[in-house]
C-alpha cells in the first residue's frame, strides 16, 4: 500500500507540475476572466443579484437597468456630465414640445381653467437602426425567416446563436407605440401599468380591451388603438396625457418609454420558444450601444458593441471640475469606447471585492459599490476634513467615482396608530423626541463609516429644495452650534419625551414603560438591530422587533399595521414632487385602494394642498417657498425618523476612465474608456502567485508516506520477539 | 523423508494476552506431528487447541503474545523467521482448514480463484497448467463437476462441498503438514464422515502429517492415530488413541471419554395414552416473485406428518438440518402458522385456536430452545425471567407465592435461590439452559419441547443436562418432543424415534428397533455416520 | 409588592430540563441492569471516556443553567401599581457572567486591548480634529493607568484563576466523598474538572475587566457570545433527536414486531420523508414556519420567545430528517429481535403483544437509540453552523455559533483581518463536537453488539 | 431483475406523491398565492388587477387540494395540487414564478455542479479508502490511534472553516486560484481545484474513519485468516481479500448518493460562486419561488429513488450471493 501510496503521490506531484506549467504559460493562476481575442478591449464587471427580468416594459429594479439601459434607449436621456441632472434628447432629435388642450382636444394656454390634456410631440433621429437580430432577418421575397407553425418545425434553435441570419432594421415612431401598448398589455405585468393608466388617456382603456381578447401565442397589439398616443409619421409621434404633469418628461427619459421592434415581439412568441426560455425578458433588443450577446447563467452576461449604433459623440461639456479630472478629454469621439462588457454575478460582496482588488475587475462594482463597511479602512482614510483613498490604493493609482444618489433611508412612523401616531402636539413631541434619541450621525459613523449624510427632511441634496447650512437644518431635532448643525441632546429628548407623557420612558399615569415595535424584514439582531435598540434606551425606551418576511411586511404596511418601520425611497427623477408625494395623502393604502407609497399613512391637509401646488409648478422660486413651507410641517409633524441620504464611493482600477457615476441614469457603459495595456501589465505584478505553500504540503504528504512505508518494512521483517530476547 | 522424524514439533509454547495480569492462554505445550500420521488435539471450548495451531504457523491475532517456545520446523525455529519467509511457509509447506468453510472462504470471489491464489504464490505454473491442477485437486476432494464448479461462487456449494474447496485449497501446493481446526463440527453427520474419511486417505496417501483439533472424542477415535488432550492450556495426556482410550490416565480424559453417549441400552418403549396427536400437518411458506410479488412456489417445511406423543414419553424427532423438525416443534406451539391437517392435544383441536383460546394451552405445552444466550431476554433477572410465564398465564400466584415457586424451581434445577437476582449473561451455558429449563417448568407444564436443547453445550455439560431432563420425566412425568440432529444422545433418552427427511417422517418406531434394525436406507446412513467409540 | 423577577419559560428550557430528569432517570433504571453497567463502566473505564465526559458535561451545565429565564423588574415610578418588567430576557447563566454581557463597546476591538480596533474622529483641547483608536469604555476601565496593563493582567488571571481552582478543588472533594468505584480513572476526571474550573474562574473574572476574545462590529463581547452559544449547541444536539424520538420508536418498533401493512406504511413514511433532500426539506420548513410565527406575534410576549419557537421548529425539522434513519434502524433490530428465541419463548408463555414490546423488545433496542443519540449529537451541531450561515437556521437573535460564523466570514477578508469572532466560535464548537465525537466512539464500542464481539474475539 | 425493477419504480409512485403532499403542504399552509403573486410582482405600484392576473396566469386560481365546486372526479383535479404537482409526473416542469423554464434551467445548470461534485466524489472516495487502507495495514498500532483521534479532529472541525480558512488562505492569500467564479469551457478546472480539494479534505475525517471500521471488520474475517493462511502477505491480503468484501457496505452507502451528485453542494456553490443546482436550489428558496422548490424537491427524491435501485443492482453486481427478488 505505502508503495501505492507513493506512486500516488508521484503521480499528484507530476500532475501538479504540469498543471503548474499550463497555468504558467498563460499568465496569472488565478485569472477568473475568459481569455480575450487579440485587439478586443473587454470589460470586467459584476452584478450582484440573479437577474429576473429584461424586458424593459417589466423591469424596474436597478440591478436589471444595468443592463436594460445599456441595451434599449429612450427618446430622452440625462446629460452624462452635468449637475444638477439635466435631461437631453437620446432617440428624439430635440426636446418635444408641448401643447395643452381642454376636453374637446382644442389647444389652451397652460393656465388655462379649461386645460384638460397635455400633448407632447417628439420627432426621432433620422437613421437610428436596431442592433442585428434574427427577428429582422426576411427571405428575398420580404417574408420573415424565423417564423415558425410548430414547436417541432423550431426546435433545432435552442439558443440566439443558432440563427445564422440577423437582419438590420429602421427605428420608426411606430415602435414607440407598439412599446407603450406593451406597457398597458396586462399580459406584460408592467409595474406602471396602474400608475400610467392616471396619465396617458386611453391607457386603460386599451387595457381593458386587450385583457378580454383570446390569444394563443403573438397577439399584435398593432391592431387595437390607443386613444392617447399617434403617429405622426415615420419619425414623429404624440402622446396625450391628462392634466398637466411637468414631470413627464423625466419618465420619458426611462426604458418603460424605449421602442420595441413588433418583429422582436412576434419572434420571441413563436411555438416554443418560451420552453428555451428564448422570450424578450431575457433576450432584450434595443437601439442602444451594445447588445446582449449572452445570458446565461454559467458565464454570465456579455454586452457587445452594437455595429449599428447611431453616431453619438461623447459630451464636449460637463460640470465644473470635470476637466481638471480629465472626464472631456474624450470629446467629440464616436462612442462606445469599449467592444465587450462581460458581467458576472457575484453574489456575494466579498469574492467581488478580492477580485477587484487582484485587478480582475475593472471597478469596485458595477450596481453596487461593494466596500463593505469591512473593507473600508483598508480603502479610505477618514481625515477630519473628508474621505480620501489610503496610501495603499494610491499606490495602485485606484480612483473613486462618488455617486450620490437622490434617496433617502428613514424610519416611518404609522400616524394611525395609537402610540406613535395622531397629530397632537402631545405625539408631534414623542416623535420628535424619538427622532432626536435615534441618533443618525453615529449610525453612519458606525456601520458606513460616514458614507451617507444624516437627513434633516424629505428632500435628499441635488434636488431642488434641498438647502445647506444653517438655512437647512431641521430646528427640532438639531441646533445650530459653530457653523455646524449639532443633534440636540439626550436631556431634550427626555424632556419631550416627559411632555409628551412619558417620563423616563414610563407612562406618566400607569408606570407602564413604554415599548416600541419596530417592523423590519431583516431579521432581529446583529449589530444594526442592537445599535437601535440602544438608542431607545438612552431615553428609557424599550424597543422590539416584529421581523417578518418582505411579502408580509408590505401587507402590515399597506394594513396600517405597523408602528415603526424602516423604510427608504430611491427617487425615479430629480424632482421634489417625487419626494414629497411619499407624504401625499391621497398616497396612503386607504385613500388610493391600492399600494400607496404614503406608508406612514401621513395625513395633514395644510400639507397636501401645499403639495398639489408644488406638484404642477415648474422649477421657480415661488415653488421653492412653497416647498420651505410644506417641509416645515412635515417637520414639526415629524412622521419620519429623518434618516439619511446615500453616498456612494465607487473605485475604479487606473486603467478605467470616464467612471463619472450618475445618481439617476444607468446608461453610461458606452461613455468609459480602458487602457488594456496598463491593466494586463498591473495584473501580473499584482498577482504572482506563492508557491512554497504548494511545495510544503507535498513535502508533508511525503513525510507521512515514509513512516507508513519504513513501519510496513519492519512489519515485514518482524520475528517472534519475546522468544527472541529470552534465547539471545 | 524418514517416517520416524517429526515435521513438525512445538516445544514448550506458551501464549498469553497481551494485558500481563490474565493467566496465560496456553502453558508449555509441546508436541510433534509425524508424516502419514493424524494427531488430534481434543478438549473442550477454550481449552486453547485453536491458539495452539494459529501460534504455530504465527497467525495469532493481535491481542495474543507468543512468550515462549520453539516450532521446529524442516529443523529450523519459525518464530526466527521474518514475516516475509513466513509467508513462503504458510500455505506451501503448513496448510490450514477451519472451522466454518462458508466464512473462511471469501464469498466474492469464484472457488477456482481462491484455489488460483494458492498456487500463483507457490508454484510457477502457467495459466493452462494451474487450471488443469485446480480441476485435479476439485475432483481429488471429491467434488463433483470439478469443470464446472471451478466457476461457482462459495455460497452456491453445500456446506460439506465447501469444506472440501478448503481442502483442495489446504492441498493445492501439497504441503507436509495440514492443521484441520474442528473440519467438520459445522456440518451434518453423514457430511463429516465423508469429510473425516477424505482427510484421513489424504494422510495415507500424501504422507501429510494432519494436526486435528476437534471437541469430539467420537471424531478423535474414528480418525486420529495420536491424541492429546487439552485443559486449560495445556496438554494433560499425550499418547495412542487406543492406549488413551482404553486406559486413560487422567480424570478429566476419563470424563471425556465416559461422556460419549452409552449406545447399547435403551430406553423401553411403552405405549401410553396419546397426549399430542399430530395428523397430516403440512407448513408451507410461499416465496413471492415478480411485479406484483404473487405467490409463486411454496417451500414445504413440513409436508403431511403424522406423530403422537404419549404421557409421560419422550419422542426424538430427528433428522439433518434443514429437514423440518424445529418447524414441527413451532407448529405446535402455534408460533408458526399451520398450512393444513390437525393437532390435537388431550382430544381437543388446538390448530385452530385464537391467540387467546390458546392461552390456557400454554401452561400445557412449554419450550426449551437451543441456544442458551439468546433465548433469555438479557436485560431481566432470572427471577423475572422464570415468573413471567406464571404472570402472563394468570396463575394467580401473589408476589411471595411466585418468589417461593422461583426459588423451589432452582433448586429443583440445581441452581442456587441467590440466583433469581441475578441476569443471564452471569451464567454458564448449562447453567442458563438449566435456567430455561425451569422457566419451562414454571408453568407446571405437561408436555415440552426440547429444540435441540444440548447441541450449544460442551459434551460434560452435556450430559448432566440430559440427565437434569430425564430425572424430571421420572419426578413429574413430562413428556418431551426432544428435536435433535444427534444420534448419540437418543438413546438413553427417548422411548420413541421418529427420524425426519426433507419435511416428512421417513421412519418412526421404538428407539431401540429403529436405532438397531433400521428399515430406511437414510437411517442407516445417519447411523453410520455417528462416531462411535465402542466398536 | 411582586417579585423583582419574574421567570420566563421558554419551550425549549422546558424540553430541555425534561430531557435531563429523564435521561437521568433513564441511566439509573439502566444502571440496575449490570451488563448496561458493566458498559458504562467500559466507557468510564478509559481516561478519554472521563474527559469527555466531565467537558460535555460542563457545556451541558452551562447550557442547563442558561435555561433558566426571567425579566428583571423596572424600577418602580410614583404611580405605579403593578411591577413592569424589562423586556430584556436573562437567565441564570448571566448572574454568574457578571456584567460581560453589557459590556459593550462602540465597535471591533482586539482581545486584551485597550483600543478600538478602528480609527474615530477625535477631537482634542483644541477643537482640533484628528482620527485614532480610541480608548475602550468598559475593557480595563478599572485601570488608572494604561501602561498597568500588564501587571494587573497578571495578577487579575492569578486572582480568577485561583478562584476557580478553589471551586475545582471543592467539587473534586465532593467527587471524592461520592465515589466508591476504585477501579475507574477518576484522576483524569479531577485533573478536566481542575482545568475547566480554573479556565472558566479565569474567564469570568478577567472576562469581566478585559474582553478576553475582543469585541465584534457593534462592540459585544465575543467570549460572552461564545459562551451563549453553548446553549443552542447543546440544545440543538440533544433536542432535535429528542423530539422525534418518541414517533421514531413507535414507529420502527411496530413496524418491525407487526410487519405486514403496519410495517409497510411505516416503510412507506420513513422512505417517503429520506427522499425529500434534507437541505431542502429543512429550509422550506423553517423559512415556512417562520412565515407562521411572524403571522401570529400575538403569541409571543418578548423578542426571545419568537427565537425560541424558531428554535424549537428547527428541532422538529432537524428531527424529522434525521428520524427516518433512526427508525429504519429500529425496525431492522426489532425484526431480528421478534425472531430470538426469548421473545418465542415469551409468545409460548402467552405474553400479551404489548407486554413482548414492552418487556423484551423495547429493552433490547434502547442501546440503538442510545448510540444514536450520542452519534447524531456532534452532527447537529455542526449542521447548526451550515444551517445558520444558509440562512436557515437559528433566529439570528439568538446567539449561536452558526450565526458567530456566518458574521465573522466578511471579517476574514477586512484589513487588518479580524480573527477573534471566528476563533472564538471555532475553539467553543471545536471542543464540545471533538468531545462529543470521542465520547460517542466510546459509548459506540461499549454499546454496540457488534464491536463488543470484535473485541471479545 | 427487470421485474424487480419495475416493481420498484411503481412503487416510486406513492412515494413521489407523498413527496409532492410534503412540499405543498409546506407552502401553502402558510402563504396564499396571493402572498406568493405579490412577492414576484416587485416593489412598486402593484395593482391587485396584476395580483390577479398573476394568479390567474400561474394556475394558482384553483383551490388548493378539494375543490367543492367541480363535479364527480374533477373535485380532486382540479385543484392546484393536482395541476401542478403531477404534471411533474411527465417531467414536465413549467414555468418558475419569474417565468424562466425551469427545465431548461435544470439543465444547465446540472454541468457545473456535476463538474464540482464528480470529481470530489470520486477522488475523495479514492483518498479515503486509500488511506483507510493504510491505517488498517497498522491496525493496533501507535500510528492507527493517533490516525484515529486524528480523524476525529478532523471531522469534529466545521464544513465551513475548511471553506472559509481554505479559500483565505489558496484563493486569497496565496493567489494560486481564482477566489470563485465558473467557465464553462475546460478552463474550469482552475475554478474547481480548490472547492474539489477542500471536498476532499474535510470529507476525510468522516469517510477514512468510517471505511477504517469496515475494513477492520473485514480484515477480522474469517476468510482473511484462510488468505494469510494460504502464505498471501499483508498487503495482498487487504488488496484482494479485505477491500472487495468491504466494498458491499461502502456501496450502500456510496451508490446512493450518485443520483444525487446531480443536486449539487450547497455550500461549495455559493462560496465558490459555481452556479450550479445548488445555488439555483439556494435562490429559489430564498425567493420563495414554490415552481422550482417543488421541481427540485420531485427530482431529488426521483434521484433519490434512482440511487436506491442503482445500490441494489450493484450489490448484485459486487456480492455473488445477493440476488434481487
Amino acid at each position: 500500500m505505502p508503495v501505492i501510496g507513493m506512486r500516488a503521490a508521484n503521480q499528484f506531484i507530476r500532475s501538479l507540475g504540469v498543471t503548474l506549467l499550463l497555468a504558467g504559460c498563460s499568465g496569472p493562476w488565478n485569472d477568473p476572466n475568459e481569455p480575450e481575442k487579440p485587439g478586443e478591449t473587454v470589460y470586467y464587471g459584476s452584478y450582484s443579484s440573479r437577474l429576473q427580468h429584461l424586458d424593459p416594459a417589466r423591469s424596474y429594479s436597478a440591478e436589471e437597468a444595468l443592463f436594460i439601459d445599456q441595451i434599449y434607449e429612450s427618446p430622452l436621456r440625462y446629460h452624462f456630465l452635468k449637475r444638477p441632472y439635466v435631461l437631453e434628447p437620446a432617440l428624439a432629435d430635440s426636446m418635444p414640445s408641448v401643447r395643452y388642450l381642454d376636453k374637446e382636444l382644442q389647444s389652451v394656454s397652460a393656465q388655462s381653467p379649461d386645460l384638460a390634456f397635455s400633448l407632447y410631440t417628439i420627432t426621432l433621429k433620422p437613421d437610428v437602426f436596431y442592433q442585428p437580430h434574427p427577428a429582422f432577418a426576411q427571405k428575398s421575397d420580404g417574408v420573415p425567416l424565423y417564423l415558425f407553425e410548430t414547436k417541432e418545425a423550431s426546435q433545432h434553435f435552442k439558443t440566439l446563436s443558432d440563427f445564422p441570419v440577423s437582419g438590420k432594421r429602421l427605428l420608426k415612431a411606430e415602435d414607440f407605440i407598439y412599446g407603450i401598448k406593451r406597457l398597458a398589455d396586462p399580459a406584460n405585468k408592467s409595474p406602471l401599468l396602474g400608475f400610467l393608466s392616471n396619465y396617458i388617456d386611453g391607457m386603460s382603456e386599451f387595457s381593458q380591451t386587450v385583457k378580454d381578447v383570446p390569444r394563443d401565442q403573438w397577439l399584435d397589439l398593432r391592431k387595437f388603438s390607443l386613444g392617447g398616443i399617434n403617429v405622426v409619421d415615420e419619425r414623429t409621434f404624440t402622446i396625450r396625457i391628462k392634466g398637466k404633469y411637468p414631470q413627464f418628461l423625466y419618465w420619458l427619459a426611462m426604458h418603460f418609454f424605449a421602442p420595441i421592434p413588433w418583429e422582436a415581439d412576434r419572434f420571441y412568441h413563436n411555438p416554443g420558444f418560451q420552453k428555451r426560455n428564448l422570450t424578450l425578458d431575457w433576450h432584450p433588443v434595443g437601439t442602444g450601444a451594445f447588445m446582449m450577446t449572452q445570458n446565461d447563467p454559467n458565464k454570465g452576461i456579455t454586452l457587445e458593441r452594437n455595429p449599428n449604433y447611431w453616431f453619438d459623440p461623447y459630451p464636449s461639456e460637463g460640470a465644473e471640475l470635470d476637466r481638471e479630472q480629465g472626464l472631456l478629454e474624450d470629446a467629440g469621439k464616436p462612442m462606445p469606447f469599449i467592444d465587450r462588457a462581460t458581467f458576472r454575478l457575484e453574489k456575494e460582496s466579498l469574492p467581488q471585492w478580492s477580485k477587484f482588488m487582484q485587478g480582475w475587475y475593472d471597478r469596485s462594482g458595477d450596481d453596487t459599490h461593494n466596500i463593505s463597511s469591512d473593507n473600508f479602512d483598508r480603502a479610505f482614510v477618514v481625515s477630519g476634513s473628508g474621505i480620501d483613498l489610503s496610501p495603499d490604493m494610491k499606490q495602485r493609482g485606484i480612483n473613486i467615482s462618488t455617486e450620490i444618489k437622490p434617496s433617502i433611508y428613514y424610519y416611518g412612523f404609522n400616524m394611525l396608530d395609537p402610540v406613535v401616531g395622531g397629530y397632537s402636539e402631545k405625539k408631534q413631541k414623542l416623535r420628535q423626541a424619538i427622532t432626536i434619541a435615534w441618533n443618525m450621525e453615529e449610525f453612519l459613523e458606525i456601520f458606513t463609516n460616514g458614507r451617507g449624510q444624516a437627513a434633516m427632511g424629505p428632500i435628499p441634496p441635488g434636488i431642488p429644495g434641498y438647502k445647506e447650512g444653517k438655512a437647512g437644518i431641521n430646528p427640532y431635532i438639531y441646533n445650530w452650534v459653530n457653523g455646524q448643525p449639532e443633534r440636540k441632546s439626550i436631556d431634550e429628548a427626555k424632556r419631550l419625551l416627559a411632555e409628551a407623557g412619558y417620563p423616563n420612558g414610563r407612562d406618566a399615569e400607569t408606570g407602564k414603560p413604554l415599548v416600541l415595535y419596530l417592523d423590519t424584514t431583516g431579521g432581529s439582531s446583529g449589530p444594526v438591530a442592537d445599535w437601535r435598540r440602544r438608542q431607545l434606551e438612552n431615553i428609557g425606551v424599550q424597543l422590539e422587533y416584529r421581523t417578518s418576511d418582505y411579502v408580509r411586511f408590505k401587507e402590515k404596511i399597506r394594513d396600517g399595521n405597523t408602528q415603526l418601520f424602516g423604510w427608504g425611497w430611491l427617487a425615479d427623477y430629480p424632482d421634489p414632487e417625487n419626494f414629497l408625494f411619499l407624504l401625499d395623502s391621497a398616497q396612503t393604502s386607504g385613500n388610493c385602494k391600492c399600494d400607496g407609497n404614503n406608508s406612514t399613512n401621513y395625513e395633514n391637509p395644510e400639507f397636501d394642498k401645499l403639495f398639489r401646488q408644488i406638484k404642477v409648478m415648474p422649477d421657480s422660486p415661488q415653488r421653492i417657498a412653497l416647498l420651505d413651507k410644506a417641509i416645515d410641517l412635515v417637520r414639526r409633524d415629524n412622521p419620519w425618523i429623518w434618516g439619511y441620504h446615500t453616498k456612494e464611493y465607487y473605485l475604479n482600477n487606473s486603467w478605467v476612465y470616464n467612471t463619472k457615476r450618475h445618481g439617476i441614469a444607468q446608461d453610461t457603459l458606452k461613455y468609459l474608456r480602458i487602457d488594456t495595456k496598463q491593466r494586463r501589465q498591473l495584473q501580473r505584478e499584482w498577482n504572482k502567485p506563492v508557491i512554497w505553500p504548494l511545495i510544503t504540503i507535498a513535502v508533508i504528504c511525503l513525510l507521512i508516506v515514509l513512516p507508513a512505508v519504513i513501519a510496513y518494512r519492519r512489519r515485514q521483517n518482524m520475528r517472534v520477539s519475546s522468544v527472541q530476547e529470552r534465547e539471545d | 523423508m524418514d517416517n520416524s522424524a517429526p515435521v513438525l514439533s512445538v516445544e514448550n509454547l506458551s501464549v498469553c494476552v497481551n494485558n500481563p495480569q490474565q493467566d496465560p492462554i496456553l502453558r508449555n505445550v509441546s508436541f510433534q506431528l509425524n508424516p502419514g500420521e493424524i494427531f488430534a488435539l481434543v478438549g473442550e471450548s477454550g481449552s486453547g487447541k485453536s491458539v495452539t495451531s494459529l501460534a504455530a504457523i504465527r497467525l495469532l491475532p493481535d491481542a495474543l503474545k507468543v512468550t515462549q517456545g520453539k516450532v521446529l520446523f524442516d529443523g529450523a525455529d519459525l518464530f526466527h523467521s521474518t514475516e516475509r519467509e513466513m509467508t513462503a511457509v504458510r500455505g506451501n509447506r503448513v496448510a490450514m482448514i477451519f472451522q466454518e468453510a462458508l466464512t473462511s472462504l471469501n464469498p466474492v470471489q469464484k472457488v477456482g480463484v481462491q484455489i488460483e491464489e494458492a498456487l500463483l504464490l507457490h508454484t510457477q505454473l502457467n495459466a493452462r497448467a494451474r487450471r488443469e491442477k485446480i480441476i485435479d485437486l476439485l475432483s481429488e476432494v471429491g467434488l463433483p463437476h470439478p469443470e464446472t464448479r471451478i466457476d461457482w461462487y462459495p455460497h452456491q456449494l453445500s456446506g460439506g462441498q465447501q469444506q472440501r474447496v478448503m481442502i483442495a485449497i489446504a492441498l493445492a501446493c501439497e504441503p507436509d503438514i495440514l492443521i484441520a481446526d474442528e473440519p467438520t463440527t459445522a456440518l451434518d453427520v453423514t457430511i463429516q464422515k465423508q469429510v473425516l474419511n477424505l482427510i484421513r486417505t489424504l494422510a495415507r496417501t500424501r504422507q501429510l502429517a494432519v494436526l486435528l483439533i476437534t471437541h469430539d472424542m467420537g471424531v478423535v477415535r474414528e480418525t486420529a492415530q495420536r491424541v492429546g488432550v487439552m485443559l486449560r492450556g495445556e496438554i494433560i495426556e499425550e499418547g495412542n488413541c487406543e492406549q488413551i482410550f482404553r486406559h486413560p490416565q487422567q480424570e478429566y480424559t476419563r470424563r471425556l471419554i465416559a461422556s460419549l453417549p452409552n449406545q447399547d441400552n435403551f430406553l423401553p418403549s411403552e405405549q401410553p395414552d396419546h397426549l399430542l396427536t399430530i395428523k397430516g400437518l403440512k407448513v408451507h411458506f410461499p416465496l413471492r416473485k415478480g411485479i406484483l410479488q404473487r405467490i409463486h412456489v411454496w417451500t414445504k417445511a413440513v409436508d403431511d406428518i403424522d406423530l403422537h406423543i404419549g404421557r409421560g414419553e419422550t419422542l426424538a424427532l430427528v433428522g439433518e438440518s434443514g429437514c423440518g423438525k424445529t418447524t414441527t416443534g413451532r407448529a405446535i406451539l402455534r408460533l408458526d402458522q399451520i398450512t393444513s391437517g390437525t393437532i390435537s392435544y388431550n382430544n381437543q383441536h388446538i390448530h385452530k385456536l385464537s391467540r387467546r383460546g390458546m392461552l390456557p394451552l400454554r401452561r400445557r405445552i412449554q419450550v426449551i430452545f437451543q441456544d442458551p444466550y439468546s433465548s433469555m431476554n438479557p436485560r431481566m433477572t432470572v427471577q423475572r425471567i422464570i415468573e413471567e410465564g406464571m404472570v402472563s398465564l394468570k396463575m394467580d400466584l401473589s408476589h411471595e407465592q411466585r418468589e417461593a415457586r422461583v426459588i423451589e424451581l432452582l433448586e429443583r434445577v440445581k441452581l442456587e435461590p441467590e440466583h433469581r437476582f441475578r441476569y443471564p449473561h452471569e451464567f454458564s451455558g448449562g447453567q442458563r439452559q438449566r435456567i430455561a429449563i425451569a422457566r419451562a417448568l414454571a408453568v407446571s407444564p405437561e408436555l415440552i419441547i426440547c429444540d435441540e436443547p444440548t447441541s450449544a453445550l460442551d459434551v460434560s455439560t452435556r450430559a448432566e443436562v440430559l440427565s437434569l431432563l430425564q430425572e424430571l420425566q421420572n419426578e413429574l412425568g413430562v413428556s418431551y418432543l426432544f428435536i435433535t440432529h444427534d444420534l448419540s444422545i437418543i438413546p438413553q433418552l427417548a422411548h420413541r424415534v421418529a427420524v425426519m427427511k426433507d419435511g416428512k417422517i421417513v421412519e418412526t418406531g421404538a428407539t431401540e428397533d429403529v436405532l438397531t434394525k433400521p428399515r430406511q436406507n437414510y437411517t442407516r446412513e445417519l447411523l453410520s455416520a455417528v462416531p462411535r467409540c465402542q466398536e | 409588592m411582586d417579585m423583582m423577577l419574574k421567570p420566563v419559560i421558554l419551550w425549549t428550557d422546558v424540553l430541555i430540563w425534561l430531557l435531563v430528569i429523564s435521561i437521568t432517570l433513564f441511566l439509573s433504571q439502566l444502571r440496575k441492569n449490570p451488563e448496561s453497567r458493566e458498559q458504562w463502566h467500559q466507557v468510564f473505564s478509559s481516561r478519554t471516556g472521563m474527559v469527555t465526559f466531565v467537558i460535555i458535561l460542563s457545556y451541558i451545565a452551562i447550557a442547563l443553567i442558561d435555561s433558566l429565564h426571567f425579566r428583571k423588574a423596572l424600577p418602580p415610578v410614583p404611580g405605579q401599581n403593578t411591577t413592569y418588567y424589562s423586556n430584556t430576557v436573562n437567565s441564570v447563566l448571566d448572574i454568574f457572567l457578571g456584567e460581560m454581557g453589557e459590556t459593550k463597546e462602540r465597535t471591533y476591538s482586539a482581545p486584551f486591548s485597550l483600543k478600538s480596533y478602528a480609527k474615530e474622529n477625535m477631537t482634542d483641547e483644541s477643537g482640533h480634529i484628528y482620527r485614532d483608536y480610541p480608548d475602550l469604555k468598559y475593557a480595563g476601565s478599572h485601570l488608572s493607568d494604561n501602561s498597568d496593563f500588564s501587571k494587573d493582567l497578571l495578577i487579575q488571571s492569578l486572582k480568577g484563576a485561583g478562584k476557580g481552582l478553589f471551586i475545582g478543588l471543592l467539587l473534586c472533594a465532593l467527587l471524592k466523598v461520592f465515589t466508591h468505584r476504585q477501579d475507574l480513572p477518576w484522576s483524569s476526571a479531577m485533573v478536566t474538572i481542575l482545568l475547566v474550573c480554573t479556565l472558566l474562574g479565569w474567564l469570568l473574572h478577567v472576562g469581566n475587566l478585559y474582553h478576553v476574545l475582543g469585541t465584534d462590529k457593534a462592540g459585544n463581547d465575543t467570549l460572552y457570545h461564545s459562551i451563549k452559544g453553548i446553549r443552542t449547541g447543546v440544545l440543538i444536539g440533544t433536542l432535535a433527536t429528542l423530539i422525534m424520538m418518541p414517533i421514531a420508536i413507535t414507529l420502527g418498533i411496530c413496524a418491525g414486531y407487526f410487519k405486514g401493512w403496519v410495517d409497510d406504511v411505516v416503510q412507506y413514511l420513513y422512505t417517503t420523508l429520506s427522499s425529500i433532500p434534507g437541505i431542502l426539506l429543512i429550509a422550506a420548513a423553517i423559512l415556512q414556519f417562520q412565515v407562521f410565527i411572524d403571522l401570529n406575534p400575538d403569541f409571543f410576549e418578548v423578542g426571545l420567545e419568537k427565537a425560541d419557537a424558531r428554535f424549537l421548529g428547527l428541532c422538529f425539522i432537524l428531527g424529522i430528517t434525521s428520524w427516518a434513519g433512526l427508525c429504519r434502524l429500529l425496525r431492522a433490530e426489532t425484526l431480528k429481535i421478534s425472531q430470538l428465541p426469548y421473545v418465542q419463548a415469551a409468545h409460548a408463555f402467552g405474553v400479551s403483544q404489548v407486554g413482548i414490546l414492552h418487556r423484551h423488545v423495547l429493552p433490547n433496542v434502547m442501546h440503538i437509540i442510545l448510540i444514536t443519540f450520542v452519534l447524531d449529537f456532534s452532527g447537529l451541531v455542526l449542521a447548526e453552523a451550515v444551517l445558520s450561515y444558509i440562512g436557515v437556521g437559528v433566529d439570528s437573535t439568538m446567539p449561536s455559533w452558526g450565526n458567530m460564523i456566518n458574521l465573522a466570514r466578511t471579517e476574514m477578508s477586512r484589513e487588518p483581518v479580524v480573527w477573534w469572532n471566528l476563533i472564538g466560535a471555532f475553539a467553543f464548537m471545536f471542543t464540545l463536537v471533538l468531545a462529543a465525537n470521542l465520547f460517542s466512539d466510546l459509548v459506540n464500542d461499549a454499546f454496540n453488539p457488534k464491536k463488543r464481539q470484535e473485541r471479545g474475539a | 431483475m427487470l421485474a424487480y425493477i419495475i416493481r420498484r419504480l411503481l412503487y416510486a409512485i406513492p412515494i413521489l406523491i407523498g413527496v409532492n403532499l410534503i412540499t405543498f403542504i409546506l407552502f401553502f399552509v402558510v402563504n396564499s398565492p396571493q402572498d406568493i403573486a405579490r412577492a414576484h410582482l416587485g416593489e412598486k405600484y402593484v395593482t391587485q388587477d396584476a395580483i390577479d392576473h398573476w394568479v390567474k396566469e400561474k394556475g394558482y386560481d384553483n383551490p388548493l387540494i378539494y375543490n367543492p365546486n367541480a363535479a364527480g372526479f374533477s373535485k380532486f383535479t382540479d385543484t392546484i395540487f393536482f395541476h401542478k404537482s403531477l404534471s411533474l409526473f411527465t417531467f414536465d416542469f413549467g414555468q418558475a414564478d419569474d417565468g424562466r423554464d425551469i427545465t431548461t434551467d435544470v439543465r444547465t445548470r446540472m454541468g457545473p455542479s456535476l463538474a464540482l461534485a464528480i470529481p470530489t466524489f470520486i477522488v475523495g472516495i479514492w483518498v479515503n479508502i486509500c488511506v483507510a487502507l493504510i491505517i488498517v495495514m497498522f491496525r493496533g498500532t501507535r500510528l492507527d490511534k493517533a490516525a484515529v483521534v486524528l480523524f476525529v479532529t478532523l471531522m469534529s472541525i466545521s464544513g465551513l472553516f475548511y471553506i472559509i480558512g481554505g479559500q483565505y488562505l489558496v484563493a486569497t492569500l496565496w493567489k494560486l486560484v481564482p477566489i470563485s467564479g465558473y467557465q464553462t469551457s475546460l478552463s474550469a478546472w482552475k475554478f474547481l481545484i480548490l472547492p474539489v480539494a477542500i471536498g476532499i479534505v474535510s470529507g476525510i475525517g468522516l469517510g477514512a474513519r468510517w471505511y477504517r471500521t469496515l475494513f477492520l471488520e473485514a480484515a477480522d474475517q474469517d476468510f482473511a485468516r484462510t488468505a494469510r493462511a494460504k502464505g498471501v502477505s499483508e498487503l495482498a491480503v487487504l488488496f484482494r481479500h479485505v477491500l472487495p468484501n468491504a466494498l458491499l457496505p461502502i456501496l450502500t452507502g456510496v451508490v446512493v448518493v450518485i443520483p444525487t451528485l446531480f443536486m449539487g453542494s450547497l455550500l461549495m456553490e455559493a462560496f465558490f460562486g459555481i452556479p450550479g443546482l445548488g445555488s439555483y436550489m439556494l435562490d429559489a428558496i430564498r425567493a420563495q419561488d414554490f415552481a422550482i422548490v417543488r421541481t427540485m424537491v420531485f427530482v431529488g427524491s426521483v434521484l433519490y429513488i434512482i440511487g436506491l435501485i442503482l445500490t441494489d443492482i450493484s450489490y448484485t453486481i459486487a456480492d455473488p450471493r445477493v440476488r434481487l427478488n
